[in-house]
């Protein structure tokens, strides 16, 4: 009773925020909004029993996202106000169409379907890890997973055609040295997620998406001079990850039973996961970091 | 136990008319900054009542996060023009 | 059972909602945080299908939940590229 | 039900305590220098005394987990107090922005 309470309240929370963040007349507002929603939504996962989207979601949405929407903030100071749209004639679609959605979604029974949860479970023994999420993303789905870091990679190419420079501001130093303090642990907990998603909650996207996090905030605060996609080994570990996988996949064909691409032989599957999520990790992280503050370090303009 | 998650979601709820109504900036982070805190303590709550200990996790990683990104993403907002304006004037 | 029909009202509603900002704008910006709303619905929507087992006392569903995960990331890198073509178009001499 | 549960409930409630202060000071405090002020440390005790009630019921591992949580916590309060504080200042200062009307809907 009290937990359906917690529900509607965390519900309705949600809902608000979001609709202030699309209703708002300041788009700064807008975005502060859309980050405390994103805080909202690492809760209602957990709520949910996700812990592993919890993770992903805090790491995304209090570091990755916050950096995205005030960089592009930074691009729109001193654009000149829009008009304010008319609110009736999308307010009334919009209306019916939630309608609908609503009377479709109370269709949906609250009888599960477990055909495919019980194969998870069922060759779970066979698959390396003892966490089921993880082995759905490493073993079971793994094209998937290889596909996704494939996408990264382009997202990261298209948007290095068209760069656009925002200069680095000099840090406050108590900013500077505060995060200087935070990244060993930063860097520890990510590496403590990533070996932990063998068993429990946690592996190469959680771990990838915080160790992102905390590099855009260190570089942010004008640390690590060398995260850019000049450097050589920053662009040999972002394609590292899709190297490893199909260097992986490749490999466990030669072995003698194997015939199916990126399955791995029950004996080595637990080694070959860390192995390949080591590398998605530092894959994701150096990627998303690029991507959130990629551009080439310039001297302020007019300083 | 639900009593607490609940009280603690309340004052989030307090929280909501800050970050909505400003009305100022700062008002709204520090209203962002009361949303870690208090996500944190109903993590730390969840983790017990639903007896999910990875939630312990996603409590540090949304406080080591929390704690060092409002700085840096503000540095990226604000100090862009009027930095380089007040080095300017300074004899 | 409730909180479960709850979620998907939420999921159903915050689609609602990220289509009410997409529609209305009025800047980029914000059509692009209408789009991550819309995601955020979508992606309840499947973490609260997620959820039902766990209404029968079994473990959540590990598939949906994988899937959402690879979701999230997708939708952070898209939204990354999305704002850097937003750059690119605001960087442009008026 | 034993002492050392009386004194965990007793701490969790402190601590909600603490929190809704924390929330009642940002909504009512006068302006947004006090309520940084407000939330900044209030919250912080808050979370203290629910990682310590919380802790008294739990194995040790997780006490220090939440130890750890709180410690974190604790300084990042004290340090975004100062940077948001400085932030809102300079841009007093020289307001980067047309200067916030105040009310919105």
């Amino acid at each position: 009773m009290g937990l359906l309470l917690f529900d509607v309240v965390l519900c309705a929370l949600l809902l608000t925020l979001a609709g202030a963040a699309m209703l708002s007349r300041q788009l700064v507002h807008a975005v502060t909004l859309f980050i405390a929603f994103g805080v909202m939504m690492a809760l209602a996962w957990a709520r949910l029993q996700a812990p592993d989207l919890a993770l992903a979601e805090a790491a995304i949405g209090a570091g990755l996202t916050g950096a995205l929407c005030f960089t592009a903030l930074a691009r729109y100071a001193g654009d000149a106000g829009y008009p304010k749209p008319k609110l009736w004639l999308p307010l009334v679609f919009v209306a019916a169409v939630s309608a609908l959605l609503l009377y479709s979604v109370f269709q949906i029974p609250a009888q599960p379907t477990t055909e495919l949860s019980e194969r998870v479970a069922e060759h779970l023994a066979v698959s390396g890890v003892s966490h089921p999420v993880t082995a759905v993303l490493l073993n079971f789905r793994a094209w998937d997973t290889l596909l996704e870091l494939l996408v990264l990679l382009l997202a990261l190419l298209g948007a290095r055609q068209v760069p656009s420079q925002l200069p680095l501001h000099a840090g406050w130093s108590l900013s500077v040295s505060w995060s200087r303090l935070l990244s060993p642990m930063l860097l520890l907990l990510s590496a403590y997620l990533l070996w932990r998603g063998a068993a429990a909650p946690g592996g190469a996207f959680q771990a990838g998406a915080l160790l992102a996090s905390g590099l855009v905030i260190l570089r942010l605060n004008q640390q690590l001079a060398w995260l850019s996609w000049q450097n050589f080994a920053v662009r040999t570990l972002v394609l590292a990850g899709l190297i490893a996988f199909v260097m992986a996949g490749l490999a466990s064909l030669l072995l003698p039973g194997q015939l199916v691409w990126l399955s791995w032989p029950v004996a080595l599957a637990g080694g070959i996961i860390l192995l390949v999520e080591t590398f998605a990790t530092l894959a994701i992280a150096l990627t998303l970091a690029l991507l959130v503050v990629g551009e080439p370090e310039q001297e302020p303009a007019d300083a | 136990m639900t009593l607490v998650l609940l009280l603690l979601l309340f004052s989030m709820l307090l929280g909501l008319w800050r970050v909505i109504k400003g009305p100022t900036l700062l008002d709204r982070l520090l209203t962002i900054q009361l949303f870690g805190s208090s996500g944190v303590a109903i993590l730390l709550v969840l983790s017990k009542l639903l007896a999910l200990p990875a939630l312990l996790d996603v409590a540090l990683l949304i406080a080591i996060l929390a704690a060092a990104a409002p700085a840096a993403l503000v540095q990226r907002l604000g100090k862009s023009r009027a930095d380089t304006r007040s080095l300017g004037k300074t004899p | 059972m409730l909180s479960f029909y709850l979620y998907l009202a939420t999921a159903a509603l915050l689609l609602g909602v990220g289509s009410l900002g997409l529609w209305r704008g009025p800047e980029l910006l914000r059509r692009i945080l209408a789009l991550n709303v819309i995601g955020a619905g979508i992606f309840m929507l499947m973490v609260s299908l997620a959820y039902r087992p766990v209404l029968y006392g079994e473990p959540a569903d590990s598939v949906l939940h994988a899937l959402v995960l690879t979701g999230l990331v997708v939708a952070v890198s898209a939204t990354a590229f999305a704002l850097a073509l937003l750059g690119r178009l605001l960087a442009r001499p008026q | 039900m034993s002492i050392l549960q009386l004194c965990s409930w007793l701490l969790l409630a402190l601590g909600v305590v603490f929190f809704l202060a924390g929330s009642l000071g940002l909504l009512r405090f006068a302006d947004s220098f006090s309520r940084l002020h407000a939330v900044t440390k209030a919250d912080t005790l808050g979370l203290g005394l629910v990682v310590i009630g919380l802790s008294l019921q739990s194995h040790w591992r997780e006490a220090c987990l939440m130890l750890l949580i709180w410690l974190v916590v604790m300084g990042s309060g004290a340090v975004s107090c100062q940077l948001l504080a400085r932030f809102s200042h300079e841009q007093q200062a020289n307001p980067v922005e047309p200067a916030d009307p105040g009310q919105e809907d």
